[in-house]
């Protein structure tokens, strides 16, 4: 440097420059992530207590009239597994949460993509995109049945569908439940894709633009494997939540037609709630955790390598 | 904005319009019955089921809901369900990311043993149905002194804030290099400071959208509030449900008109923080 | 997965049983009988609770909504404030159930149907209020408990053995307001037709296909016919008794499902097809606000649900209709029977309340004549006390053709048609279940006899 | 300023090695260049000496004190990333002024802050972007804005990770420059780590080549030159790289295989090597002169003829792969002396700068025969003075 660069000048005095400086032991630094996430496990011991106090009573005989119950072993487990009504349950569930949470996915991802684009009419919808998510699911439910109602509903009027199609019939009502999950959280997929959408780098899409790649080119291969993690955490949470779904459920058929949607935690709250079968209805509860657990357990890892594979298409 | 994937003007025409066009075909379908709440809100009582689209509009729904009327209706005061519904979730999510920053920060940055466990751990909260875990809950929740408080409804919200801040944030982290803040560390900042300096502002979208996120599961949950509250903590999204009524007589437009107040705090608080959503997580040089 | 199992282990280790008890697992019925009753001692004074804050848990209702100006007068009375938390209906036993479950005694005074007096009393969840009635020093010398109708008063009774009728063991809730399951009907389009209703089932089958024009909206007749136990006890088990069926018989101290028995399938079927041929598009959804809507709306020509549930349609500016609807008891059984099911919305004490006197006193007060007198003056409910009835609740009823008439002629015969059983909510349910199904193409004998079934082993278990 | 003592500093990541049991010494004020292909441990060096990564094993020492534990705030060093790491939402000014705001770098008042950016942002050509964001930056302003954060502040010792990578040729001539200036005028310890062997030479006051996380060699540029430890140093030296022929011992001549006989050396000087062993020699393009027709070879000079494979014009410079029997020879020319392809050339070597490798494998590396330099742990008392070319 021929002018007098600053780095020349007498170094001033840092606190470096005096005594000896602290040390921090090695064991210390290695325990720095525990200590960071010690609050954040007191929560989860503290908030997991009851539910292992119900996962407790799915090995009890405990109901309303039997309310000295005993051990029973797997008794409820035999009891359940073997009663063809849960397994249509199982089916129910399933086929909600996976479609549900398949065309969430594939909508939310749609929609985050064409706003992205920033046209005026997205930088418009982008502002509303997250409305139906402010109404409560409860609610949201209670307005769908409503404008399902085929006697005075807004939908067959507007749809020109007479009073005489029924939304909520046995061969529809679980196709109408799902249409009212898709209104209410595609958004939530929507804005998860569309944060992490805009938190790409943009280099890599400016260079494979200059070596004129195509735009399903750069979906494909670029922008999909980066955007992975975020899509995955909200398939992660929207499998999660579609697999215990209850209060859409609930509002609009309570389980019904028959058991046409008897999802598994209707099953429980049947069980539970409305027959005071608390260990039939734990064990129900237990089995949908089961389920829930190694499908997240499955996702997770999925997660997992999409997360590495994302770090090394960015990096 | 980051990522402007089209490339150059040419499709412009055609590809945008039909894009366009999607769009619209879905927020048709998005806004309809949040317009036709709003319909429902502004209907008499007589008109609410018997009309469509040609009624006489009336505000007096908004108001009967927020009066002494709404309140005999429902024994809740619907403005004091507003506060404490903006203390519970507020609350609720304040102490998620307090306590679910640190822990996703450790997460995304460190690979260090059980850490994905513990995340894992962070999600499996939301695994078990409520109702499993409601029962219990609200025995301990007498015992305690938890029951029909502020208190007991920012710890028990937890179980639906805690995993969305941990597992949308880790994300984040897991994407901001982690030389920023070694960089900071070398120009004589503390861990605590470089991250406070660093990494926090970056990870704003993320923590903006996990916040929002949060904060609207938080407000729309039912199940939590309506047993582990009476009339003191109780939520708006109870109070709403509570117009339902029962004896013959439902008034749905004032259910219209309460979830359309009630939905007030949560859509105040997008508006606030949609800024921080579009801004994106890399202001364009995070990486090489 | 270290972590986990650990933490999983730590958690049970700890967890289990000192909690377990607190939630009354293990808790038995011995704890709540108590003496609370019999603590009571000297005269008897309102004032006895003074300073006591009491909470109730209630869903919203006439009854409820009548009372609710009237909680004032109670406070003045007794110096005892209440806390009066309403619970919509569709979540009203979620609530409850799980804080009786809980034992904790959060609500003291609560509001109960009779079929839940089978479920929460075995539990011990109930305070018996007998001791409370006999003992002079708690209840006052003019409240008159038999003033009350008989049949509501031995329908909140039983001892809880299986196959034992009502009316028998302890006094589990004093009712507070009752319905009856009835038919209303839209006079107007009835008059306009010149027709009358119908005065046997088969009748009424004919009469709501006619009056069922789906390209008009109009229908014929609506009851409820969601997924719940609620389908079953109005409209369908008051006919369902009128033409001779019964749900249970006891053979040998075991109750045996009879919802299979020939006359019960063949009125089942009917009823079924009644539904498919003149009643609500989505009746499988329907419950009675659903059904008194479409009345009130002119979409529903009858409903066949609690009088006092069509009754508000027909107030001035209530509903489309107001003004039009009429009353008339339904088609007689072929032996003329007119059995009819009834519900009551009763006051019942929970067991682990902390200030049972209070909570006495509010039971007490609320069915008491006084109040429930100026509850019928303010807004409608059926009254449970003859003398108010009688007295104020009569000049009410000018502009309701056909209420009191009806009223009057299925009283007698109206009573829970239903055997007191400890799993009612559950076979009850299965039963709306089965009727679903049948609605959805399946036979209906096949159906029935599955469920009959199903339910004998369910109660004998 | 101050010295930098690294001693059998290992450094894992997981399984993976990053450094092992490296041992460097940098005197007080010296420009010290580490050297090497990526995946090195070039990076992981830096950040071991900055306590960014743990090590597993050594000790790293600045001034004499050992640094084990200590926080990278409290060592006092400043480094340059790579990848810049500039704070995204913070201007150039901001990112600059970040060191001196800290308070663990001396205490600035406001016009001192201003006027070390001023004197810094000047001298790297980029005073005119302050208030711009890193995002609004080229790759280039942005790696002098990195590199401006370094030298803004005081610090014991600065770590520099490949300063230079992104800066377009001219630029990069015009900033090694400065730094040269830097590390000659000043009394700055620096650590520059680089692939590139020219910046590494042309910096360098001693360079340290590293592979696969181990050092290979240090010196001076003049010994890494003139005698590379090995291969693998005297290949990641000179564009192109470096001639290695196999070679027998035959008569107290090193004869190259496959070339018939042309090339053939006598043995060095000090090597005791037998008749019929094996060995490599290596010979560099820039040393290989092309002689006229007529030239006869200096004393000390191989002299071999061979033919003209392949030319390829690099600027000024032309590259020949010359056939002498069946070796290729690679060399480079002035285009003043270029020859078309098939031509026949005589090529002189002075002997002095064929180096002698031990046999291999292809693609083994293969340690210096005689003459090497010992490996180094004390830096030279003197400062080296050689530049290699």
């Amino acid at each position: 440097m021929t002018t007098t660069a600053p780095s020349r000048q007498a170094p001033p005095a840092g606190p470096a420059q005096h005594g000896t400086p602290p040390v921090v032991p090695r064991w210390r630094r290695r325990l720095r992530p525990y200590l960071l996430s010690v609050p954040a496990v007191a929560i989860i011991i503290g908030i997991l207590y009851p539910f292992f106090l119900g996962v407790y009573y799915a090995f009890l005989n405990y109901s309303a009239v039997n309310p000295n119950p005993v051990l029973v072993g797997f008794d409820n487990f035999r009891s359940v597994l073997s009663d063809p009504e849960f397994w249509t349950s199982v089916r129910v569930t399933a086929t909600y949460a996976f479609v549900a949470t398949g065309l969430e996915t594939v909508l939310g991802i749609g929609i985050a993509l064409l706003l992205n684009r920033s046209s005026i009419v997205g930088r418009i919808f982008e502002k509303v995109l997250i409305l139906p998510l402010m109404i409560a699911p409860v609610i949201a439910a209670v307005i769908w049945k409503l404008m399902f109602n085929p006697q005075f509903g807004v939908l067959n009027h507007v749809l020109g569908l007479g009073s005489t199609f029924d939304w909520l019939s046995r061969d529809r009502a679980l196709w109408s439940t799902i249409l009212v999950d898709l209104w209410i959280y595609t958004p939530f997929v929507a804005i998860l894709v569309l944060a992490g959408l805009r938190s790409l780098p943009k280099e890599p899409f400016e260079a494979s633009e200059v070596d004129g790649a195509g735009w399903f080119y750069m979906f494909r291969r670029l922008m999909l494997p980066m955007m992975w993690p975020y899509i995955l955490v909200a398939v992660i949470f929207r499998l999660m939540d579609c697999l215990k779904i209850f209060d859409i459920v609930y509002v609009l058929t309570a389980g019904g037609p028959g058991d046409a949607t008897r999802t598994l935690q209707v099953g429980a709250f049947e069980d539970s709630i409305t027959n005071l079968n608390y260990s039939r209805g734990s064990t129900y509860m237990f089995l949908l955790w089961i389920l829930v657990f190694a499908v997240a357990r499955y996702l997770v890892s999925v997660l997992g390598k999409a997360q590495r594979r994302a770090a090394g298409a960015e990096g | 904005m980051a990522t402007e994937i089209k490339p150059g003007r040419k499709r412009l025409t055609l590809g945008s319009v039909g894009a366009d066009l999607l769009l619209v075909f879905w927020f048709v379908f998005s806004l309809f019955p949040i317009a036709w709440m709003v319909l429902l809100a502004l209907k008499t009582d007589t008109e609410q089921t018997t009309t469509y689209f040609a009624f006489s509009p009336t505000f007096d729904n908004f108001g009967t809901v927020m009066s002494q009327r709404g309140t005999d209706l429902t024994s809740v005061d619907f403005a004091g369900a507003l506060v404490s519904s903006v203390l519970n979730c507020g609350g609720a999510v304040l102490v998620s990311l307090l306590i679910g920053i640190p822990a996703a920060y450790a997460a995304g940055r460190w690979k260090y043993r059980g850490s994905e466990d513990l995340m894992f751990q962070m999600l499996s909260f939301r695994f078990a149905p409520e109702l499993m875990v409601v029962v219990p809950l609200f025995v301990i929740y007498n015992q305690t002194g938890l029951f029909d408080t502020t208190y007991g409804m920012i710890w028990v919200l937890q179980l639906v804030t805690m995993p969305l801040v941990v597992w949308i944030l880790r994300s984040y982290f897991q994407d901001l290099s982690a030389e920023l803040e070694q960089a900071a560390l070398l120009d004589g900042y503390t861990r605590r400071r470089a991250f406070v300096m660093v990494a926090l502002p970056l990870v704003r979208p993320g923590i903006a959208a996990a916040a929002l996120l949060a904060f609207i599961f938080a407000w729309n949950n039912y199940v939590f509030p309506l047993i582990l509250t009476d009339s003191n903590a109780t939520t708006v999204t109870v109070a709403v449900t509570k117009f339902l009524g029962g004896g013959g007589q439902a008034y749905y437009n004032l259910t219209a008109a309460a979830a359309l107040i009630g939905a007030l705090p949560p859509l105040l608080l997008a508006l606030t923080i949609q800024r921080y959503l579009v801004r994106g997580l890399s202001f364009g040089a995070v990486k090489a | 997965m270290t972590t986990r199992r650990s933490l999983l282990a730590a958690g049970l280790g700890a967890a289990s049983l000192p909690v377990l008890n607190a939630c009354g697992v293990g808790g038995g019925t011995a704890d709540n009988s108590g003496d609370a009753a019999g603590e009571v001692t000297g005269g008897f004074d309102w004032k006895k609770a003074s300073g006591t804050k009491l909470k109730i848990l209630q869903t919203p209702h006439p009854y409820q909504q009548a009372f609710q100006p009237l909680l004032k007068d109670f406070t003045a009375l007794t110096g005892i404030e209440v806390q009066a938390d309403l619970v919509a209906e569709a979540d009203y036993f979620t609530k409850l159930n799980t804080e009786l479950a809980g034992r904790t005694g959060a609500h003291d005074v609560f509001m109960t149907g009779a079929y839940f007096i089978w479920q929460y009393g075995p539990p011990g969840w109930m305070e018996d209020l007998n001791p409370w009635l006999q003992n002079t020093s708690a209840t006052s010398p003019d409240y008159d408990f038999d003033d009350i109708y008989e049949g509501l008063r031995t329908s909140t009774r039983w001892d809880f053995k299986p196959g034992s009728p009502l009316g028998t063991g302890g006094q589990w809730a004093i009712p507070w307001g009752f319905e009856t399951n009835v038919l209303a009907y839209n006079k107007r389009i009835f008059d306009q037709r010149g027709i009358k209703p119908a005065e046997s089932f088969d009748e009424l089958i004919q009469l709501a296909t006619d009056l069922t024009d789906r390209s008009k909206n109009q229908y014929g007749i609506a009851f409820r016919g969601s997924k719940s136990w609620a389908s079953i006890h109005p409209g369908y088990m008051t006919q369902f008794s009128r033409e001779g069926g019964k749900d249970y018989t006891a053979e040998g101290g075991k109750l045996v499902a009879a919802m299979n028995s020939p006359q019960a399938v063949e009125f089942t079927r009917k009823w079924v097809n009644l539904a498919k041929a003149a009643g609500p598009t989505s009746w499988t959804t329907y419950e009675y606000p659903d059904a008194t809507r479409d009345l009130g709306n002119g979409n529903a020509v009858m409903v066949y649900d609690a009088d006092s549930a069509t009754y508000p349609k027909n107030r001035p500016g209530a509903s489309k209709e107001a003004g039009n609807l009429a009353w008339h008891p339904g088609p007689p059984g072929p032996d003329g029977s007119y059995a009819t099911n009834l519900w009551t919305w009763s006051l019942a004490m929970n067991a682990a309340s902390k200030q049972k006197l209070a909570a006495w006193l509010f039971i007490q007060w609320a069915t008491g004549k006084e109040a429930m007198s100026n509850a019928t003056k303010s807004a409608f409910a059926d009254p449970t006390r003859k003398s108010v009835f009688d007295g104020s609740f009569k000049q009410t009823l000018g502009g309701f053709p056909g209420y009191l008439e009806t009223f009057e002629k299925v009283v007698d015969q109206t009573k829970i048609q239903f055997t007191p059983q400890t799993k009612f909510f559950e076979t009850t349910e299965d039963w709306a279940v089965a009727l679903q199904d049948i609605y959805a193409g399946q036979d209906a004998k096949a159906r029935l006899d599955a469920l009959a079934e199903s339910n004998t082993k369910k109660l004998a278990s | 300023m101050a010295t930098l003592e690294i001693t059998g500093v290992t450094t894992r990541y997981g399984k993976v090695v990053g450094v092992e049991d490296l041992d460097l010494s940098v005197g007080d004020g010296e420009f010290f260049v580490v050297l090497g292909p990526s995946g090195a441990g070039k990076t992981t060096t830096l950040k071991s000496v900055a306590g960014l990564v743990d090590i597993d094993a050594g000790r790293v020492a600045i001034a004499g004190r050992d640094l084990t534990g200590v926080e990278p705030y409290h060592r006092n060093v400043a480094m340059a990333f790579e990848s810049y790491a500039l704070y995204p939402q913070k201007t150039v000014f901001e990112n600059l002024a970040s060191p001196l705001r800290s308070g663990r770098t001396g205490s600035y008042s406001k016009a001192d802050q201003e006027r070390r950016i001023e004197l810094v942002t000047t001298t790297l050509g980029i005073n005119h972007l302050l208030q711009r964001f890193p995002r609004e930056l080229s790759n280039g302003q942005r790696q002098r804005v990195a590199l401006g954060r370094v030298l803004v502040r005081p610090a014991d010792v600065y770590l520099l990770d490949e300063p230079l990578s992104h800066l377009d040729a001219k630029l990069r001539a015009a900033m090694r420059a400065e730094l040269k200036q830097l590390g000659e005028e000043s009394n700055t310890t620096a650590l520059y780590v680089t692939h590139d062997y020219q910046e590494a030479l042309d910096l360098g006051e001693r360079i340290a080549v590293l592979r696969h996380g181990r050092l290979v060699q240090v010196g001076t540029p003049e010994q890494i030159w003139r005698e590379p430890a090995d291969t693998f140093v005297a290949k990641a030296l000179g564009q192109p790289e470096i001639n290695l022929l196999d070679a027998v011992v035959d008569d107290g001549s090193l004869v190259g295989a496959g070339a018939g006989g042309a090339v053939a050396v006598p043995v060095p000087a000090g090597l005791d090597l037998a008749a019929g062993e094996r060995v490599r020699l290596g010979i560099r393009p820039r040393d290989i002169d092309r002689a006229g027709p007529d030239d006869r070879p200096a004393p000390g000079h191989l002299a071999v003829r061979g033919r003209v494979h392949l030319a390829e014009r690099l600027g000024r410079l032309v590259e020949l792969a010359v056939h002498v029997g069946d070796t290729e020879l690679i060399m480079v020319a002035s285009s003043d002396h270029a020859a078309e392809e098939g031509d026949l050339v005589d090529l002189h070597v002075d002997l002095a700068d064929v180096h002698v490798f031990a046999a291999g494998a292809p693609g083994e590396d293969t340690p210096r025969l005689g003459g090497g330099v010992p490996r180094q742990r004390r830096p030279a008392e003197e400062p080296a003075t050689g530049r290699a070319r």
